[in-house]
């Protein structure tokens, strides 16, 4: 919140500079990307009562899509609440005007992971990272690999203690991956996926 | 309307049928003229109770006749005089479309259009991009020259 | 009829005994499961947080080989794989644009055109026959269910039980003889793949639904979903740093009660593999044990 | 015809100036048919129209064309002209060579052609014009009136008074509908039962009103002025010409848990029962559903269960048997006022693209009610004699949550529209509740508020400012029971923050919708109703109060959410528009209408599905010795109302729309 009063002024100019052009604005851009129209949210805050990570975002999820709403870009991509999102899907189940705020979050995280990569969360950006590697290499999750992966990235190192031990004597974790026939298959998935994006 | 390159496209002036509602376009094109909105000298109207009443045969009697271009005018979708008269017009003409293909007319010279009682500013507008889009395309000469031939 | 299996990663491995449980119920209902040759991730959490498209190609891959397979439907019992699949065929349904892109990325001959269900979708539409093979009711027992967030969210995937007042899970466990207790958390999000990035998070919501579940008088919580069983079992020591008293909240997999119920074999049903122990429920279900309790090859 | 006269119109300098008026005579007189044709300066003056009398009786005219202004403008003018001159009104007509020629155009040579195509197709149109009269069709001149809230009451009585006979039917056992359960009312908290008692009274005991009350429409036939209408009288079990209204009967009757309607199941009632004591008539009725007697009959029990009430009535009034009974009533003109029911927030919704809150527990958690039941929380002579007191327990709220647009506004639970009212009866219930319970705190959700009318904003903000009712501004996520108070799930959008209340009592302000039944009701009168069930007007803006099918008017919350005040003037516009049509015993109407060559009709019926009016009928052909030859399509000249939509889909041309016949339009289009 604090930086908010530094960047404002700025935001300001941008955000009016935006209002003229409506086809080449921010909201627009997301309406392109996302196929949802912003407009949509009338601005209840039932999505944000019901958020179970409500309380440990800064911004809510209606204020996020109020953002949007405003051409703030910056505001919103600066700020890391869209990576608190669990995607747990109870603010679209609830929209009373049929918005899907939680594809809406989904999407911004991509946009934001394009352009300003490096505002996401450096942990969950790299539970992500680790995670994709995962499938691309082996085709599935193989977990020590990902739990490894992602301490390598995150820099948490064993900081919050998996039980690894107890994972492991309950036969819970494995120590060798085990790679799909298919992998040529699902990198190349990916590839146009990413190809995709790309454009 | 900007002149065009051809003479023989210049000099060509459209003859342009309009099948309009009684009550709505018909009231729009009087309000053009309260207004003394300048437009196109091209098109003659020939009013209807509503677009329920327009006849698909109309239209290719009017080209048969030697018109150039058709416009068909009513009110707007919720806002039908007969509540429901524009909608099965609408439904019709959507069938319509491709007979006329069939009949050898270029569905680019029919324009269709609502124009509700205050929108004599829309009506000008519908009659000078008609009258330009039919000069652009030329008179319709099909049925003249195949009447000529048989 | 043959019902097409896709494990997912989890149970392939940290939650093997989601898988075995499975095996077991189903083996003993009398349902034919047909593992999806050479399956794929589904991409998850990650997928869809990150790259739209791929987070339907991926699943879509699944789904077309399931088709090669010939089956007309599959269960996916982790509700991320099931959330993910039945996402991915929805859109593909509802988006002609994005299908054939898909398709074009897959290179497959695919008509999305196979049924995605989960877990307690399966087993409420195999009551007759689970009843039929209930051997050893749990009576007396006291069981939250634990729906979570992906099972019936939101409505116009998943669509197969209310969404805000879903009541497969309650009947597959009255059926195994046990008594769903009323509580309000039932629907709450555990924390989902934040298992790892967020721990606090996790150990905050978790904390919230075992709290409610001990106060509604559940015994047992009965999960459909390894996220949320891992997130409930393996962080319960974390969140009882934070209460007065350990909470020592068995929590089970929907598969293991039922096997519990069938008398199928603790080792099959994996229970030993939880962090917290489900002895308690286990005694229970012995001492209603029939005499001759049958093992379960 | 062959003797046709042009008469061309300068307006002044109007026309004159840019069209060639007297070019425009001269071509149009060289016209096969056209015997006359002249121009003048200005047609409609008295001396231009002395010009085609004189010219209709000099030349034998049976035909005018009048090149001029617009023919909304002078056609009734010039067709009175030739009328008076001796011929029919229908073979004048107008080309419109002023709005449509000379006022939109410079050219002079181009507008002076423009002219004469203009009037040439109407010379061609003209020659197949025929004399039409006008219709008349007769009028009752008595009203029906379905519906006996405000609405239907002040339609009936401001009828009745303004000298013409009604009916008023009414399907619950009394008139007064939802108002009658109201405590007080906005924006001037008067008291809603002593307001509307006396109006009651004066239906019941107008000599002009004929009251039918638990009584339904059954069939509607006819059309303006001549609608034939069966009414089912229900059975009361009482016979009323006896009943005295002493209410013994209610006394003794062993059946006394039963929920009561009136008082929104908040209090009880017995079998047989008046629903409240206001009521009008004052005559009980039977619920057969819950009494013994009948419950036993429909076992086939040997001995009637019980039977005190007829022991104990000491006019010998009730009557076991009686059966629903049939009535037809002869009426000119019909008002729709069946007003409203409250959205539920259940799972079972009486619409599939309704459905409940299962956010809010589906109606399960005890300590949320809806407005009408904290209306009758409110009221005095309701079931807690006008304390607030929570239903479980009866303990007085401390906390009041009030949620808004519940239902509306919510396009996921099924509807769009905002219900236009609960802004207002919510702010109402704040302060009948800050008055009443000291201490208590009122807290609303709200999206907006809604508050247009007079003295409606600063109502609300009354509520606000002076009754202490803190408005937070979001949705509720969610709600559920934790042991004696109800947790509620909100967020302030306002200021960020999460609002999580624990309430004693949740009021929820659901939508408005209209009553179970109204579609099949629309069906029976041929009115058009939109897709959440409400009658639709015929013009949202310059005929609210009609429907589309002539004769048949709309009044109250059936049209759409209604306050008392929107109500009640809509009532008095439906009676006036009413006493204007029975203001003359004959209705006249343009003879443009319909008709069908039943020579060629196929009876394919495709008219009978197109017509907007329902104004095609079949209808049986039949021999001399009555045998059935065909079935074929009839227009209904009464109803019809002109459009011509029958005729462009007849695909044996068997349909002809007066005045607008293929005959004339394909004659104006070969002028072309
Ligand atoms: C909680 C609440 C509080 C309110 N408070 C206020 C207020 O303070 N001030 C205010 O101005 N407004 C208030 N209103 C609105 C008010 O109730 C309505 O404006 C008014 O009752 C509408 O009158 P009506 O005659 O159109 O409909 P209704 O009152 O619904 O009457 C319709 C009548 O028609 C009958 N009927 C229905 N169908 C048929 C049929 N098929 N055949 C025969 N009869 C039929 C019904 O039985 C009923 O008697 C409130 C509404 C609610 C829900
Ligand atoms: C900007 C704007 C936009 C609007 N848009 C809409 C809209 O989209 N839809 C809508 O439904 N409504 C709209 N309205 C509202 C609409 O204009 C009014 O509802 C409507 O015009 C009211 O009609 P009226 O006859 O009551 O009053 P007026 O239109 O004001 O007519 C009153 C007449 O009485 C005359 N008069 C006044 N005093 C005397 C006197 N002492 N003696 C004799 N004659 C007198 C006046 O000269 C005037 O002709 C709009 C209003 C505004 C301001
Ligand atoms: S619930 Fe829907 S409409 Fe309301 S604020 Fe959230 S996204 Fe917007
Ligand atoms: S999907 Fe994300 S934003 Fe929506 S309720 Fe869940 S955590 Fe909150
Ligand atoms: S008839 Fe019409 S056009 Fe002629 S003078 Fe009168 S108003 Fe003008
Ligand atoms: S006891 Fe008889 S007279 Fe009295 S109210 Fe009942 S039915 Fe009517
Ligand atoms: S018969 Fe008995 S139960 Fe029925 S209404 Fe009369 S008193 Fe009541
Ligand atoms: S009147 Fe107010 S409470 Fe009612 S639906 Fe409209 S905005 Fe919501
Ligand atoms: S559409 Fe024509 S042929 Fe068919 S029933 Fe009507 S009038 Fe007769
Ligand atoms: S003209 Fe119109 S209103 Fe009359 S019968 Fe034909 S369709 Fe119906």
């Amino acid at each position: 919140m604090e930086k908010e009063t530094a960047s404002g002024e700025s935001e300001n100019t941008s955000a009016s500079a935006h209002h003229g052009h409506a086809e080449e604005s921010f909201r627009s851009e997301v309406r392109q990307a996302i196929g949802l129209n912003p407009a949509k949210c009338y601005q209840c805050g039932k999505c944000s009562a019901g958020c179970p990570m409500a309380s440990e975002m800064t911004l809510m999820p209606h204020e996020m899509i109020r953002l949007v709403q405003l051409d703030r870009r910056d505001r919103l991509m600066q700020d890391e609440s869209m990576w608190l999102c669990l995607t747990c899907e109870t603010c679209t189940a609830r929209c009373p005007n049929g918005f899907d705020p939680a594809r809406m979050l989904d999407g911004l995280r991509e946009m934001s992971l394009r352009a300003h990569g490096e505002n996401a969360p450096r942990r969950i950006q790299a539970f992500h990272s680790s995670f994709l590697d995962q499938i691309r290499s082996h085709g599935r999750v193989f977990e020590f690999g990902l739990v490894f992966a992602y301490k390598m990235r995150s820099g948490a190192l064993f900081d919050d203690v998996l039980n690894a031990p107890g994972m492991y004597f309950r036969g819970k974790l494995k120590l060798t991956p085990h790679t799909i026939d298919g992998v040529d298959d699902v990198r190349r998935i990916f590839d146009a996926c990413m190809a995709e994006e790309e454009r | 309307m900007a002149a065009k390159t051809s003479t023989d496209k210049a000099s060509f002036k459209p003859r342009i049928a309009a099948f309009v509602c009684n009550w709505c376009t018909y009231t729009g094109a009087d309000l053009a003229g309260t207004s003394r909105l300048q437009m196109a000298p091209n098109v003659r109207i020939i009013r209807l109770p509503c677009t329920g009443r327009i006849d698909p045969l109309f239209i290719i009697k009017a080209f048969e006749r030697g018109a150039d271009g058709v416009i068909v005018s009513g009110c707007h979708p919720a806002d039908c005089h007969y509540t429901s008269g524009n909608y099965h017009a609408r439904r019709r003409f959507a069938v319509a479309r491709d007979v006329f293909g069939f009949m050898g007319i270029d569905p680019k010279r029919i324009t269709f259009s609502w124009v509700s009682a205050s929108e004599g500013g829309k009506w000008a507008e519908v009659v000078n991009d008609t009258t330009a889009r039919v000069q652009e395309l030329g008179p319709f000469s099909a049925y003249r020259e195949m009447e000529a031939r048989v | 009829m043959k019902i097409g299996y896709f494990p997912g990663c989890s149970l392939d491995f940290s939650a093997k005994e989601f898988d075995t449980s499975l095996q077991a119920v189903a083996t003993s209902a009398g349902m034919e499961l047909e593992e999806i040759k050479d399956w794929a991730c589904c991409g998850a959490t990650s997928g869809h947080a990150t790259n739209h498209l791929l987070s339907i190609a991926l699943p879509a891959r699944t789904l077309a080989l399931a088709e090669e397979q010939e089956l007309e439907r599959v269960v996916a019992p982790c509700a991320a794989c099931y959330s993910r699949l039945a996402t991915a065929r929805h859109e593909m349904a509802e988006d002609k644009k994005l299908f054939s892109k898909v398709t074009g990325i897959l290179k497959r001959d695919f008509t999305n055109s196979v049924q995605v269900m989960n877990i307690a979708e399966l087993l409420r539409d195999n009551l007759p026959a689970i009843k039929e093979k209930v051997t050893h009711p749990l009576k007396d027992l006291k069981v939250a269910c634990y729906y979570g967030c992906l099972l019936v969210r939101p409505p116009k995937v998943t669509g197969f039980d209310d969404t805000e007042d879903p009541s497969s899970m309650e009947e597959v466990c009255r059926a195994a003889g046990a008594t769903p207790v009323k509580w309000n958390k039932r629907l709450d999000c555990c924390g989902g793949g934040f298992s790892l990035s967020r721990t606090g998070s996790v150990i905050r919501l978790g904390k919230e639904i075992l709290e409610d579940a001990q106060a509604a008088g559940a015994q047992a919580v009965v999960v459909a979903c390894p996220m949320c069983h891992s997130n409930l079992d393996l962080r319960q020591k974390a969140i009882a740093e934070q209460t007065a008293k350990p909470l020592e909240m068995p929590i089970l997999f929907i598969t293991q009660l039922v096997g519990l119920a069938m008398g199928i074999s603790e080792q099959i049903l994996g229970l030993n593999r939880h962090f917290v122990s489900a002895q308690p429920i286990i005694a229970k279900a012995t001492v209603k044990a029939l005499p001759a309790a049958r093992e379960e090859a | 015809m062959s003797r046709i006269g042009v008469f061309v119109c300068h307006c002044g300098e109007n026309i004159g100036r840019t069209v060639d008026c007297a070019a425009v005579a001269q071509a149009c007189g060289e016209l096969p048919g056209v015997v006359h044709s002249i121009d003048y300066k200005y047609m409609c003056s008295d001396p231009g129209q002395a010009l085609v009398k004189q010219a209709v009786a000099e030349h034998k005219l049976d035909g005018v064309v009048v090149a001029a202004c617009s023919p909304h403008m002078h056609e009734k003018t010039f067709r009175k002209t030739v009328a008076n001159a001796g011929i029919n009104r229908f073979l004048c007509e107008m080309a419109n060579v002023r709005e449509h020629c000379s006022w939109i155009h410079e050219d002079r040579e181009e507008a002076t052609q423009k002219a004469i195509d203009l009037t040439r197709f109407i010379v061609e149109k003209i020659k197949h014009n025929v004399p039409l009269e006008p219709i008349k069709i007769p009028v009752t001149r008595r009203a029906l009136v379905i519906g006996g809230g405000i609405a239907g009451i002040q339609a009936a009585l401001d009828i009745a008074d303004g000298g013409c006979e009604v009916v008023l039917v009414e399907k619950e056992p009394s008139i007064g509908g939802h108002m009658s359960q109201l405590s007080e009312t906005f924006p001037t908290l008067d008291c809603s039962q002593c307001i509307l008692t006396p109006r009651m009274v004066e239906v019941y005991q107008h000599p002009r009103i004929k009251l039918m009350a638990y009584a339904e429409v059954d069939k509607v036939e006819g059309y303006i002025g001549n609608f034939t209408v069966t009414v089912r009288q229900k059975a009361r079990g009482v016979n009323a010409s006896l009943c005295n209204g002493c209410g013994e009967c209610q006394k003794v009757c062993p059946n006394k848990k039963i929920a009561s309607e009136f008082d929104a199941g908040l209090g009880k009632r017995p079998a047989i029962y008046v629903p409240f004591p206001q009521a009008v008539p004052n005559i009980p009725v039977i619920d057969r559903a819950n009494c013994a007697l009948y419950k036993g009959r429909a076992r086939n029990a040997k001995k009637d269960a019980c039977k005190k009430c007829e022991e104990v009535c000491g006019r010998k009034a009730i009557d076991f048997d009686q059966q629903d009974t049939f009535l037809t009533e002869k009426v000119g003109a019909i008002v729709v006022a069946t007003g409203y029911q409250l959205y539920n927030i259940k799972k079972e919704q009486d619409k599939e693209a309704i459905s409940g809150y299962g956010e809010y527990g589906y109606g399960t958690i005890p300590d949320v009610i809806d407005g009408l039941q904290f209306e009758r929380l409110a009221s005095a002579s309701g079931p807690t004699g006008g304390k607030i007191l929570r239903p479980s327990d009866g303990k007085e709220p401390k906390t009041v949550v009030f949620l808004q647009c519940i239902g509306s506004r919510d396009p996921a639970k099924g509807i769009d529209y905002c219900s236009k009212i609960c802004c207002m009866y919510i702010a109402k219930h704040t302060m009948l509740y800050h008055h009443k319970v000291h201490g208590g705190q009122a807290i609303v959700f709200f999206m907006d508020i809604r508050a247009g009318g007079k003295g409606y904003d600063e109502f609300t903000r009354r509520a606000i400012e002076e009754n202490d009712a803190l408005y937070v501004r979001g949705r509720v996520s969610k709600m559920y029971r934790d042991g004696d108070v109800i947790k509620v799930l909100g967020f302030d959008t306002l200021s960020g923050e999460p609002m999580h209340i624990d309430a004693d009592m949740v009021v929820l302000a659901t939508a408005m919708r209209p009553q179970p039944g109204i579609e099949s009701l629309a069906q029976k009168l041929s009115v058009s109703y939109d897709r959440f069930g409400f009658i639709n007007e015929a013009h949202p803006k310059l005929r609210p109060v009609e429907t589309n099918t002539a004769g048949v008017y709309v009044a109250g919350a059936c049209q759409a959410p209604r306050d008392i005040p929107d109500a009640v003037a809509m009532a008095s516009a439906t009676a006036s528009k009413i006493l204007g049509l029975f203001s003359a015993s004959e209705l006249e109407r343009e003879p443009l209408v319909a008709q069908v060559d039943q020579g060629t009709c196929a009876g394919c019926f495709h008219c009978v599905r197109v017509c907007p009016y329902g104004a095609v009928e079949h209808f049986e052909v039949k021999d001399r010795k009555g045998n059935l030859i065909k079935t074929v399509a009839q227009v209904n000249k009464g109803v019809c109302q002109g459009c011509g939509t029958c005729q462009a889909n007849c695909p044996s041309k068997s349909v002809e729309l007066q005045g607008f016949t293929d005959q004339q339009i394909f004659a104006a289009i070969n002028a072309f």
